[in-house]
């Protein structure tokens, strides 16, 4: 039996728990990719996409309403208290985003896995190192070890990133261990073991390619959870730093006019929740297709 | 006993729906049940933990709730000589009073003092009032006059209002409500001062917990104080002046501009400083006035770019100010006079006017000055400090670009701002362009002396002419003279300026419907200045 | 059938939607049971024997897209035309149902005794007390001794076969009509089988109810039932008594079946005779005879037309064109003194 | 603790295991034995059947023999070398000549590796072949077992479970092993398959003389396909000896009661099962607390008082059978009377 | 593999328990004796090098790192976690005013979300596939894909602008904890709902829960009597987790959202002071009240678990 904490992994368990949501219709199944898609592709191409120039002023049209029209034209999410098109910066926002998501959960990842294998593997006191580490890691409030961190090396993007694998790479470590200990007890790696692979070749061939599935689900479910983060950081002012933009930082620029101008906070956080919303559901559906959910 | 005879196609649905009936039997009577209990759940959490909060709050009830206050930071300290932030002094400064003041249009007024003389150029003598107590019964007179003086500027006493006390020697009792208060040379400013410099009790103050129960002679004496949520404080019924009419304050702690915005909307509170132009349709009623305050980008003139004055000039006249006014500030701000001071202060130069939009020529000095393609510079700005300090950043980086300066603004936590500004110009490190606000409470010409003067502490200027001039003035007790030399100063200032003169900026207090009050020049709140209506 | 059947299935049709396609689990079976009656349903797995006596109680896992259709008569009521809080009486009350493995289909939180319990407080509104010494004896009834004591176990404390005897406890607390046992041995030990089954039968002697017993183990279905249904694919291919399956099977399938596994009695040198190729779920369109393609006599028109059902005796029926024909496959080989 | 060496195989033994023992710790701290000191042999060429109900040690005893899992006390001895004392890389180099194949097939298979692939590893981890080679031996393999070469690329999850038992058949004879340990391989498949994969199984044995050590619960299955058979109970070998023997004279009442309860599907069956009934009473002890004595006493219509106290010998019983029980002889010459199985079954 | 009795899994969890505490102590220090500079963050603005130089000797940050952690940690253990360098007084009553209003407004929001989520979810879940499992389905993956201090904001420019139903913000009552409470709410709400529906569902397909339908069992009587005393150790435990997860982070932004004077808006405010003593003890203290948290949730599972599921 495992050890109740050392096996507990909120995050692959909410991965679980979004699968055995009833399903969608097949049109769901593929409206939640295409979100994606769109948000990769706004972000590769960028400014190109975009209405305007992110950072236009026009302080003669600022704090349009959403569908509202200046000198310069047409304006569907409005502007926000310089005249800035808040479509057009929503975008410039989309690149950070989703790189921070994508880079922090990629880094959390390797060293999760990593540490996820060796615990697994060799067992004994690496293991007891790797899972005393992961559950300090959870146990700690992160966020307010993020702003002590934060204060102390300065808020940047690279700091961010930096910090951010914190946050997710005990839900790596925790997932590969489990899986790893699962998979040394199934019969086809006791079959590799008869047949005479060695240790590595046995992670290698038949540990590593069965992790990985679970690992994709869990790495869509991450970089969710660290876009929210990173939104949450920029938005205590402790995160991403102007000029750089992310939805976050758009959430927080436009919280003073909230009630003057509504869709400054709004907008942001739509589209922010909507890419979160679609990596989770993206995630359901890997977890529903990998058959690892009922 | 029949085989099968084909499979007919039948209808799949019907059977499905009566299939799902079967698999998904949804009670009809659970449901409801469920809401039910999650609200019954939520009913006798709320009234269970509801009568414990009641500690002090009120939410219903404005008739007959004290008038509210909100500040957007905690005092770290109502200690009024420790520290010198707005929002610690709209509590202490209702509480604590000093020897002079000044009156609602800026002149200077006798408080505790009777009234003051200088015995010789480095001796001030202060006749004190009678019959003057604290809320805790010491009394006041010279020799606390003279401790409240002497603790101020002990070095062993760390207070942010090091400024206010620059060229203060100490104090000494001359008889029981006489005291002289000494100054290091010459110091013209020194009655001005006194209005910086709080009269504390003795007693009171040496204890530790005086941070935290103040003690004054104010018209509002401290009641208390629940630590991240409010202060109040109620009249002083033995108060040696007119009695305000309002009998009890709370100042509530809300850290955000939007909420006390909105709190003021429900009713809540009476009275919200520094609104925002664009919310002032949303406060029920709203005083603006032009404050002390003049915002400015300060250069450093020992960068390579920017060390020709032609550079500096091009830059003010990039910028629209304008505009700036009209548009961000909604008008609640005009460009200032190209020189941090108003009509009427000591020092402000009546010749001299705003710097205008003109790029065109802006782009010619430039190219005069050997930079027809601009230059790269970075715009330092604190986050969250001044009333849209980033937004006019903003601005100004765009309308800089307009003439090829390319200026990237880089947002700063107010103490790292604070620490840039102290890197001398030259040195490694030191900032290009910095923006900020200049108060001047003093109303009066020497209060700019750390920006402008060689040594000053934030100064990235060093021109001789301005130095010996600044000095002359300060040894200077002729009002008149000082004038003379500060308009001179000024008029350096503008073909060798220190900074883009943005605006000379409003503050805007958001008012309930029952409160009446014109605020004061020099953005004291004091509460006896406000009145109830019905 | 002289009798008025207890149980009587017309065209019972049961299909799944599943991602792969319409997966027709049942399809076109009718049967009936007369009280009292024991009879097997033998069958591999996928040949819709489970399923189709799920489908009696409709019991179908969550989520399951299920279309169910025909007639089930219970005692003259069409059970699929119950609504839910109906069928309720029925469930458990007079129709009890035995499920394969001991090990999960107890509830590991509940005292075994308040599992016996509950239907009887449910069905028959006993008493707290009443209901607890009722399950007291039927634990002794069914052979769990000191019943008294072990009531208050939890599920974990009982071996495998304690535990199948507690769900047969469970299964006839209300003294049902019919019970249904689903594969009900397949999980115990060989030497646990024999007394599981004897108490089955012992019970149903009792306690007169009818038996519908289930299994893939031909040998099981010898031993307790009289009548056999063979079902492959979804239908039932063949009916008749234990004898006529047994020793004159009319349908290839239930030939081969005899002789697909080793038998004690059985010369070990006696080769064994496969079916080829594996049984297949039924998705999808399909036509012809479910069995053509692992059929040893498959002709043409197996694999186009669907076979009709022949009387090859009374009470025999096979679905099958060899049948039609009135050709019969070879019969299972008959060791010296094996068999009477 | 056994005294008497197992009955002799035909030939030198191939693999020869002495006093077995394996220990696990489970929850809570206890220790079980699921294999006691176990002897035996298996010739070469030679198929033993093992056969015992689920939780009597069989198949740990099989991973045991294959040092899958490692004995705590015993020897092993495989190819004239103690598999006890190898490890490491002696002991894997040995794994080319003794292979296992497993009850479940789809979990016995990597499910991410095409078939081809999972034939080709053993080759390829013991540098038999080079990759082409490894492929074209991998596909004749494949053949022999009955799958094309469409089954190449495909993966586990594709194949039903009959093919994939092929399949692992073929993984386990690639490298052309002196013994597979087949660890009740048809158990998990249709009924209608398990045939097939019988008969296979004895091809293959024809074809490459290979040895099997035959894991079933299923006493037909394993008399079907054995040369001899030995009868595990609660962790030891109650009885072995010649198939034929064995079946036409079970001495010990433990295998009378096996094997009168197997269900022959004839009209005999009805009696059979009361009969099987009566023979057998109770259900396996839990191997946490095995009974004193002779681990089978309180299931045995037999058992005397020294049955409580005192293990059973193994004795030799004629014909090659060798049978650890006191009273054989008595229950064989029909003096010993049993009791009623009617403690499990009270009447009503 | 790990057999232990449920007593020496306390003491092994306690233990383990304060050696992550203490990890968290030697983090926070690192971070603030090994990257920052607390001589510079104390000095005032206009020190000069020698004076910083000065404190730091005053300090004793010139020795030896370890020589620092003991001496600091010593004080640590004596309650002494320096003083605010805004404040003028201790860090420790500082950090401990403010710890009850975060623990008022987390627990309530918990009380809430377990409420919300966990009928809700069990409901869910017994009901798989139904209209109220397919409308909470949506809702819920929404709300745990959204931030929670975005809600937050909706929320007060909803309720408190447009309806003008509750505080806004800050704490004067009751009525304050309403939108906040909620806000925490709805996400880690959704959160539980999702895992105890997945829970339960996992339930609902056991073979047991059909032998109680084969019984003719009401619902209710097999949600409450067999469903629930299966799941009720996983509702509780998700529900425990939730809390833990709720302050490692969601909580302190929405303090700052509602100007809630907890420890989130103490570290915000600290933190923009650069107030060091008052950040590393809000985290010190903060931490060791989820590290016990967790704690009391893996014992509380340990032991329900182990009535359960023994052997």
């Amino acid at each position: 039996m495992l050890d109740a904490r050392l096996g507990r992994n909120e995050d692959i368990e909410e991965a679980r728990a979004l699968a055995r949501q009833a399903t969608l219709s097949r049109a769901g199944d593929l409206f939640w990719p295409a979100v994606i898609v769109a948000l990769v592709l706004l972000a590769l191409t960028g400014d190109a996409l975009a209405p305007y120039a992110p950072t236009a002023q026009d302080v003669g049209a600022r704090l349009l309403p959403p569908f509202a029209t200046s000198s310069r034209g047409f304006h569907l999410l409005g502007t926000d208290p310089l005249g800035r098109d808040l479509l057009s910066t929503m975008i410039a926002g989309t690149r950070l985003s989703l790189f921070i998501g994508v880079t922090a959960t990629f880094i959390g990842l390797v060293i999760g896995v990593g540490l996820g294998m060796a615990a697994g593997y060799y067992g004994g006191s690496v293991d007891r190192l790797v899972m005393r580490l992961a559950e300090a890691q959870t146990a700690m409030p992160m966020f307010l070890v993020a702003i002590l961190f934060l204060v102390v090396l300065g808020p940047s993007v690279f700091n961010v990133i930096i910090l951010l694998p914190a946050l997710v790479w005990p839900a790596f470590a925790r997932l590969v261990r489990a899986e790893t200990l699962r998979l040394r007890e199934t019969l086809y790696v006791e079959a590799a073991v008869a047949t005479g692979c060695t240790g590595p070749q046995v992670l290698w061939s038949h540990i590593l390619p069965n992790v990985a599935p679970r690992v994709a689900v869990l790495t869509v479910i991450e970089v969710g959870h660290v876009m929210l983060a990173e939104a949450g950081l920029s938005f205590l002012g402790i995160g991403v730093q102007p000029p750089d933009v992310t939805w976050g930082l758009l959430i927080a620029r436009g919280r003073p006019y909230l009630a003057v101008a509504w869709w400054l906070v709004t907008m942001p956080g739509v589209l922010l929740g909507l890419a979160v919303l679609a990596f989770n559901m993206l995630a359901r559906r890997f977890e529903v297709a990998s058959g690892s959910a009922a | 006993m029949t085989g099968p005879m084909g499979i007919e196609r039948r209808s799949i649905q019907q059977d499905t729906s009566r299939g799902g009936d079967v698999t998904m039997p949804v009670s009809k009577l659970v449901l409801p049940r469920a809401a039910v209990l999650t609200a019954v759940g939520l009913a006798v959490a709320l009234v269970a933990i509801g009568p414990w909060l009641e500690l002090g709050g009120a939410f219903a009830g404005t008739a007959t709730r004290p008038v509210v206050l909100t500040i957007t930071t905690e005092p770290a300290t109502l200690d009024a000589q420790a520290v010198n932030d707005r929002h610690s002094r709209v509590v202490s400064g209702n509480i604590f009073e000093t020897l002079l003041d000044r009156d609602r249009t800026g002149r200077l007024v006798p408080l505790l003092a009777e009234s003051y003389e200088a015995v010789n150029p480095t001796t001030w003598r202060f006749r004190l009032r009678r019959g003057v107590t604290f809320h805790n019964g010491e009394p006041f007179n010279a020799e606390v006059a003279a401790y409240s003086v002497n603790r101020i500027i002990d070095r062993n006493y760390r207070t942010t209002r090091g400024s206010y006390t620059v060229g203060i020697a100490g104090a000494r009792v001359v008889d029981e409500y006489t005291v002289e208060v000494l100054t290091s040379g010459v110091n013209a400013t020194l009655p001005v001062q006194m209005t910086s410099l709080p009269m504390v009790p003795p007693r009171a103050s040496q204890q530790r917990d005086f941070a935290w129960r103040p003690v004054g002679t104010g018209p509002y004496r401290f009641l208390g104080w629940v630590r991240g949520r409010e202060m109040r404080i109620a009249i002083n019924d033995n108060y040696w002046g007119p009695k305000p009419t309002i009998r009890e304050v709370v100042v509530r702690i809300i850290p955000d501009k939007q909420t006390e915005l909105l709190a003021l909307r429900a009713g809540e509170v009476d009275v919200v400083l520094d609104l925002l132009p664009e919310q002032i349709q949303l406060a029920p009623k709203h005083v603006s006035h032009p404050a002390p305050e003049y915002s400015y980008i300060a250069f450093n003139t020992h960068k390579r770019e920017m060390a020709d004055p032609r550079v500096r000039i091009a830059m003010n006249l990039a910028v629209d100010k304008e505009r700036l006014a009209r548009t961000i500030y909604q008008g609640h701000a005009r460009p200032n006079m190209s020189q941090h001071l108003s009509p009427g202060m000591v020092g402000f130069n009546p010749n001299l006017r705003p710097f205008p939009y003109d790029p065109a020529r802006a782009r010619q000095l430039l190219a005069e000055a050997g930079f027809p393609q601009g230059f790269a510079v970075v715009l330092n700005t604190p986050i969250g400090r001044y009333l849209k300090g980033e937004e006019t950043s903003e601005y100004v980086a765009q309308q800089l670009a307009q003439v090829g300066i390319q200026a990237r603004v880089q947002l700063h936590e107010w103490t790292a701002y604070q620490n840039l500004g102290r890197i001398p110009g030259d040195r490694p490190g030191a900032f290009d362009l910095k923006y900020g606000w200049n108060s001047n409470e003093w109303f009066d010409g020497s209060r700019i002396i750390a920006h402008i003067t060689c040594r000053g502490t934030s100064s990235k200027i060093c021109d001789p002419r301005i130095d010996e001039l600044m000095t002359r003035a300060n040894g200077t007790v002729d009002q008149r003279a000082r004038d003379e030399m500060y308009q001179q100063v000024w008029q350096i200032l503008n073909e060798n300026p220190y900074s883009i003169y943005l605006l000379q900026q409003n503050l805007i207090y958001g008012l309930s419907a029952r409160i009446q009050w014109r605020n004061r020049l020099d953005d004291e709140v004091r509460i006896a200045d406000m009145r109830l209506v019905r | 059938m002289i009798q008025e059947p207890l149980l009587d299935v017309r065209n019972l049709r049961v299909r799944f939607e599943t991602p792969r396609g319409l997966l027709r689990a049942v399809d076109d079976v009718s049967f009936s049971v007369a009280p009292r009656e024991t009879v097997g349903i033998v069958g591999e797995s996928g040949s819709g024997k489970s399923v189709t006596m799920l489908s009696v109680l409709r019991l179908f896992p969550p989520l399951a897209r299920v279309a169910v259709s025909g007639q089930v008569l219970f005692e003259g009521t069409d059970l699929l035309r119950l609504s839910e809080a109906e069928l309720r009486e029925v469930r458990g009350a007079k129709i009890g149902m035995v499920f394969q493995d001991p090990l999960t289909s107890l509830n590991p939180a509940l005292p075994v005794g308040e599992q016996i319990a509950e239907s009887l407080r449910t069905h028959r509104g006993l008493s707290r007390v009443a209901a607890r010494r009722r399950a007291e004896e039927l634990l002794e009834l069914v052979g769990i001794p000191d019943p008294a004591r072990r009531a208050d176990d939890l599920p974990y404390r009982f071996s495998g076969g304690m535990r199948q005897r507690i769900m047969i406890a469970i299964a006839i607390a209300c003294e049902p009509k019919l019970l249904i046992a689903d594969e009900p041995t397949s999980a115990l030990d060989v030497t646990v089988q024999a007394q599981v089954l004897v108490l089955l039968e012992r019970l149903q002697r009792e306690l007169g109810m009818s038996l519908i017993m289930i299994s893939h183990d031909l040998g099981v279905i010898a031993a307790t039932s009289r009548r056999v249904l063979v079902m492959y694919g979804g239908w039932i291919v063949e009916r008749g008594s234990v004898e006529e399956i047994l020793e004159r099977p009319g349908h290839p399938y239930s030939a081969a079946l005899t002789r697909l596994v080793p038998d004690l009695d059985q010369p070990r040198d006696e080769p064994l005779v496969p079916i080829p190729g594996q049984p297949a779920p039924v998705v999808g369109p399909v036509g012809g005879c479910r069995f053509a393609a692992r059929c040893a006599y498959v002709m043409d028109r197996c694999r186009q037309e669907t076979p009709p059902a022949v009387a090859l005796a009374t009470e025999h029926i096979s679905l099958c064109w060899l049948s039609a024909d009135g050709v019969r496959p070879a019969p299972a080989p008959i060791p010296a003194g094996g068999r009477r | 603790m056994t005294v008497v060496p197992p009955a002799p195989a035909p030939a030198a033994p191939l693999m020869q295991a002495r006093d077995v023992t394996v220990r696990f710790s489970v929850r809570g701290g206890a220790v079980i034995v699921p294999v006691d000191g176990v002897s035996l042999e298996i010739g070469p060429g030679e198929t033993l059947g093992l056969v015992g109900e689920s939780g009597c040690g069989k198949s740990t005893l099989g991973r045991a023999l294959l040092q899958l899992v490692r004995p705590a006390a015993g020897r092993v001895a495989f190819m004239g070398q103690d598999l006890t004392a190898l490890d490491g890389e002696p002991l894997r180099a040995m794994r080319r000549h003794m292979q296992i194949v497993f009850q479940d097939p789809r979990g016995s298979l990597d499910p991410r590796m095409a078939i081809r692939r999972i034939v080709e590893e053993p080759l390829r981890v013991h540098r038999l072949a080079g990759p082409q080679e490894a492929a074209r031996a991998a596909r004749e393999m494949l053949a022999l077992v009955g799958l094309d070469a469409i089954y190449d690329r495909q993966r586990p999850s594709q194949l039903s479970g009959g093919q994939l038992q092929r399949v692992a058949l073929a993984r386990a004879l690639v490298t052309r092993p002196k013994l597979v340990v087949c660890d009740e391989p048809v158990s998990a498949l249709d009924v209608s398959v398990q045939a097939q994969v019988l008969n296979l199984l004895v091809d293959l044995r024809a074809r490459f003389g290979v040895a099997y050590l035959f894991i079933s619960h299923n006493l037909a299955v394993a008399r079907h396909i054995s040369d001899r058979v030995a009868v595990m109970y609660l962790g030891q070998i109650v009885e072995e000896g010649p198939t034929d023997a064995l079946f036409a004279r079970p001495r010990h009442p433990y295998t009378q009661g096996l094997v009168a309860s197997v269900l022959r599907p004839g009209l005999g069956a009805r009696d059979q099962l009361a009969a099987a009934a009566r023979l057998v009473a109770g259900d396996v002890p839990s191997l946490l607390q095995p009974p004193p004595g002779c681990r089978y006493h309180p299931r045995c219509p037999f058992a005397q008082e020294r049955c409580r106290t005192e293990a059973p010998r193994r004795e030799p019983a004629g014909g090659g059978q060798v049978v650890a029980c006191h009273f054989w002889q008595e229950i064989a010459s029909g003096t010993a009377r049993p009791r009623p199985a009617a403690l499990a079954t009270p009447s009503a | 593999m790990h057999a232990q009795s449920p007593g020496r899994f306390v003491v092994t969890r306690i233990r383990d328990g304060l050696g992550i505490l203490l990890l968290v102590t030697v983090v926070i220090f690192l971070l603030g004796y090994g990257l920052g500079d607390p001589a510079a963050l104390m000095s005032p603005v206009d020190a000069t090098p020698e004076e910083i130089e000065n404190l730091r000797r005053l300090l004793g940050l010139d020795r030896p790192l370890y020589v620092q952690f003991v001496d600091y940690f010593g004080h640590l253990l004596r309650g002494d976690f320096g003083e605010s360098l805004w404040q003028y007084r201790p860090a420790l009553p500082i950090v401990l005013e403010a710890l009850p209003f975060t623990l008022l407004l987390t627990a309530t929001a918990l009380v809430l979300a377990g409420l919300l989520g966990g009928i809700n979810g069990t409901l869910a879940g017994f009901w798989a596939g139904s209209r109220f499992d397919r409308a909470t389905n949506f809702l819920t993956v929404a709300a745990v894909s959204v931030p929670s201090f975005w809600v937050g904001l909706i929320l007060i420019a909803v309720a408190a602008v447009r309806i003008q139903l509750f505080p806004t913000s800050g704490f004067t009552g009751w009525q304050s904890l309403v939108l906040p409470a909620v806000t925490l709410a709805v996400v880690h709400g959704g959160r539980i709902h999702l895992l105890v529906r997945s829970a339960t569902f996992e339930e609902m397909t056991k073979p047991y829960a059909m032998v109680a339908r084969s019984k003719g069992l009401p619902d209710r009587l097999i949600l409450w009597k067999h469903v629930l005393r299966n799941t009720s150790v996983t509702v509780a435990t998700t529900i425990g987790w939730e809390y833990v997860r709720m302050l490692g982070g969601a909580a302190f932004a929405v303090e700052v959202v509602f100007a809630w004077p907890g420890i989130g808006q103490l570290m915000i405010n600290a933190a923009n002071r650069h107030d060091f003593p008052v950040l590393q003890c809000a985290v010190i203290i903060a931490g060791a009240f989820v590290v016990a948290t967790n704690a009391l949730v893996d014992i509380g599972y340990r032991l329900m678990d182990a009535r359960l599921r023994v052997a």
